[in-house]
């Protein structure tokens, strides 16, 4: 059985195929951002049941249509690098990241839905460039008050295999 | 709808004050339009006033300190566009024959260093809503598209540094070099340090007035033939977002706020003689020249090869300095550049006059894209 | 200037909503005035936004929520009549021909407890600044002056209880004994707890259109015959205050600013059916039924003791409950009142039904003086 | 020599026949509030040259001719209750009282000259009526950090002698 690294969104049932079991050393960032199954970690959108419109964190709300017409779906782990920056200075509160700073790529992940995802990059900032094919990593960024290790989302250079 | 005339602008200087009280700043930037305009204050007949950080009633609290003669007193908040939404609500209220005279007035003392935005705090807590590195994927984008440079972003800051030690109300009024520009701090590549505008303090006030008031005041009639307030349309990006739809491509605030100027004052991009923009970054200043159709999409950096852009140009872009020079008080901001346009057109600007300068425009755009644009005319 | 028509009310409940996002209370009104009126969303050309604490950018966040549709959206910030100088900027754009289809609204959720007024420290820190304060200072004069008693005090209260438990939108929807207000806890002699309104949680909308417009949606014409903003004259006491000149008497903003809306709106206080007003206080009920007109002055207890103010009477106040029964969430309270009228004026108000509605006045009064006043006919 | 319990205003040149003593233990709450002469403590307003409005505190802009016309002027010691009430309830910080907290008299003193200023009193709350007259006092309310005593003032009904 998959492991399971998230729950569901507030007010928002999460159709995707997965149990919810708790486990207490890490913790998603924000519930309902990914999720994994048998294939893997993807980030959880919304679909547009009336115009198959995308919206990333899923949320009941089409903005196109103007209604509560989205359904969760799972999101390409794969897209585009849309553009890209090197963020070079330690960003005001809330941001939590290491101590002594260290300088992390910001990028722009268009991915094939029809969807662009600001997303923290796990790269070299010097390998990056705009077009390049990048794939979806889950994995820690900081540890909370009580020891939980906080899971968000990177994209990174997909290398050749 | 009656024409709207500008008969006073007034600033309070841009840059950083120590502990002077932001209401100060307000009052001395209302002060100076008023006796620009010759109008006394019991004959102004409604204020807009537009201000973030300043608190609540800032606006009010200003007016106590010019006189309390019972005009009703709107207080803005629109972020970078707030003074331009005060402008629209004055321009109205004339246009409209509510009344002949009205003020719109704007200012600020911002907290220092980059504003944080903070949509949402899981997204902020992973190191993104910081607002340049917004306009620095902006930047690489373009770079991508249409063979922007860096080099183009390093001379886009030495032309508004160089327009900016001509004004005595910039914040920064001091030429900077090439290589001190190229070479300051990298903040969010490819911006530097000095490549990005600073939040700062600083007020701006412009009095308006129907054609038969404005007459008992000056001779030199300067027409402000429109004022636009858009907000976005669904599938545009912007600040600060965390994903936008690339399904939708629909067209930029900046160019449906300016396109809805260009009709209401039946003035097009080709007559203008010069345009205070949002510089908010050096390729914000390129992108915005194509989204107010001052050139072709990707011909921004051409422009500024051409020296189209210079005071001395086809088409002056931020002869004030723009915000790179500047700073951004946002609620004086768009009203500093109405000034610059009115005194442009006055043939006031000193050292950084625009020649023959007849019709200009200004742009503000700020966060959840709120767009301000108004066009002067002489 | 056009004839101007409120085709759509919506509130959300007045009240405490433990911790309900404020950005989905004014969604909430919103997208109920939209349905109330018919309007698709798409259809709305402006938007204005009171609120005082819902933060930066406030109705943006809300019709984010509602359709991005590249209207303007214009924040505005005015104490108690922020709501009120929302619904001043829909009229205009509408009467001045601007647009056809406008929308005012307005949200909050405010802080628990009193408002602190801090004009300046050192008068906060001695104990003054302190709202109700004021409000039993101006009571207290008007019982000298006037002969209104603490029976009066309370029999406001007993009436605008008596309503709000008829109003499904009140934040109190329970009859209260005399004996309850009369020996609730003392704040501030002579108001006690009871005759003070609360601070609290709230949503409202009002749209708006011209004549023609309103046609397409509706065959039960209700016009916004005027509304007007004032701030106040030198000489009159305005909340906070440390001093105020006793050799200059001015009439207060509440005199002057209904007066205007009077005259613009060609309807006088004896044309009118039904009131709303700003009972921040029991004592506050029966100082602006004067300053409204709606008596002599020093008249406004007899009003009370003839029954002209209950439901029933010959002159209708605060049918709704008030502020007393409603509590006053700032950016939402004006539009909370028009509601109100609007529904009296189509018969729509059940229980608390003022027979043969015609006519209604709203009317709110805020910090620093800014008062807000308008008027309705069907 | 008068004992001095003020210092001048910020930006505003105090006209007053009075010398500025630092005294570290008892400091009034805002400089310039009142000071001390020949015939006792006094509240400092300003009068405007122009219209002989009063204004309080000490301030250089008349709000009547909307000019900086005003000069600074002691006021009367005795004016007349207004109106008044009974503050039951503890204010909100940047309030500094006793505690427990203990109810307070508030009212608006007319003065001759032509204002209605707002005091905290020092009575007993049963024993106030408008139209009472009423005398200035200057007192502490609390100690700073520092221990000095912070000095403001109230107004008192008038005593008979
Ligand atoms: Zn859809
Ligand atoms: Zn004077």
């Amino acid at each position: 059985m998959a492991a399971i690294i998230t729950g569901n969104g507030p007010c928002f049932e999460l159709a995707l195929k997965m149990t919810v079991v708790a486990e207490k050393s890490r913790k998603p960032i924000r519930e309902g951002l990914f999720a994994e199954d048998a294939n893997g970690v993807s980030l959880i959108g919304g679909r547009c049941r009336e115009c198959a419109e995308i919206v990333f964190p899923a949320n009941p709300f089409c903005p196109r249509c103007c209604r509560e017409t989205t359904e969760p779906v799972a999101l390409s782990r794969r897209g585009v690098l849309y553009s890209f920056t090197v963020q070079r200075f330690k960003p005001p509160p809330p941001y939590r990241g290491p101590d002594p700073f260290v300088p992390y790529g910001v990028g722009l992940i268009e991915l094939p839905e029809g969807l662009r995802i600001t997303s923290v990059l796990k790269a070299e900032p010097d390998d990056l460039r705009v077009g390049m094919e990048m794939e979806l990593v889950v994995e820690g960024f900081f540890e909370d008050e009580d020891g939980n290790e906080i899971l968000g989302y990177k994209f990174r250079p997909v290398e050749e295999r | 709808m009656r024409d709207v005339y500008v008969i006073g602008v007034g600033l309070h200087p841009f840059g950083r004050f120590g502990d002077k009280d932001v209401i100060e700043i307000g009052r001395e930037a209302v002060v100076a339009a008023l006796e620009d305009s010759g109008v006394a204050w019991k004959d102004v007949e409604s204020a807009y006033c537009g201000t973030v950080f300043a608190g609540p009633m800032a606006g009010n609290k200003v007016l106590a300190r010019v006189g309390l003669t019972g005009l009703p007193i709107m207080n803005l908040e629109n972020a970078c566009a707030s003074g331009g939404s005060a402008l629209r609500l004055a321009f109205q209220d004339v246009a409209s024959g509510f009344c002949d005279i009205a003020l719109a007035f704007g200012f600020e003392k911002m907290p220092r260093g980059f504003i944080a935005g903070n949509p949402n705090d899981w997204f902020a807590t992973m190191g993104m809503a910081v607002n340049p590195q917004y306009f620095a994927l902006n930047a690489r984008r373009h770079m991508a598209d249409y063979g922007t440079t860096e080099d183009h972003l390093v001379r886009v800051s030495v032309k508004n540094h160089r327009n900016g030690a001509l004004n005595p109300y910039a914040m920064y009024r001091k030429v900077m070099s090439y290589e001190e520009i190229a070479n300051s701090t990298m903040v969010n590549d490819p911006l530097r340090l000095l490549m990005l505008c600073a939040p700062n303090e600083g007020g701006a006030a412009v009095v308006v007035a129907s054609r038969e008031a404005a007459k008992r005041y000056t001779t030199r009639l300067i027409r402000l033939a429109s004022v636009v307030l858009k907000s976005p349309l669904y599938g545009t990006a912007e600040v600060p977002y965390i994903a936008v739809s690339s399904q939708v491509e629909a067209p930029s605030v900046t160019r449906t706020a300016s396109e809805a100027a260009y009709e209401a004052a039946g003035i097009g991009p080709g007559d203008l003689d010069l345009v205070e923009l949002q510089d908010t970054d050096s390729a914000a200043e390129i992108i915005y020249s194509e989204e107010l159709g001052l050139c072709g999409r990707g011909e921004g950096a051409r422009l500024l090869d051409d020296g189209a852009t210079e005071i001395g140009g086809r088409l002056p872009v931020n002869p004030s300095g723009g915000l790179l020079s500047k700073g951004e008080p946002l609620g004086a901001s768009a009203l500093g550049q109405v000034a610059e346009v009115v005194w442009q057109l006055r043939g006031e600007a000193g050292a950084r006059q625009v020649s023959d300068a007849r019709v200009g425009l200004t742009h503000v755009y700020g966060a959840l894209g709120n767009c301000a644009v108004s066009i002067l005319q002489c």
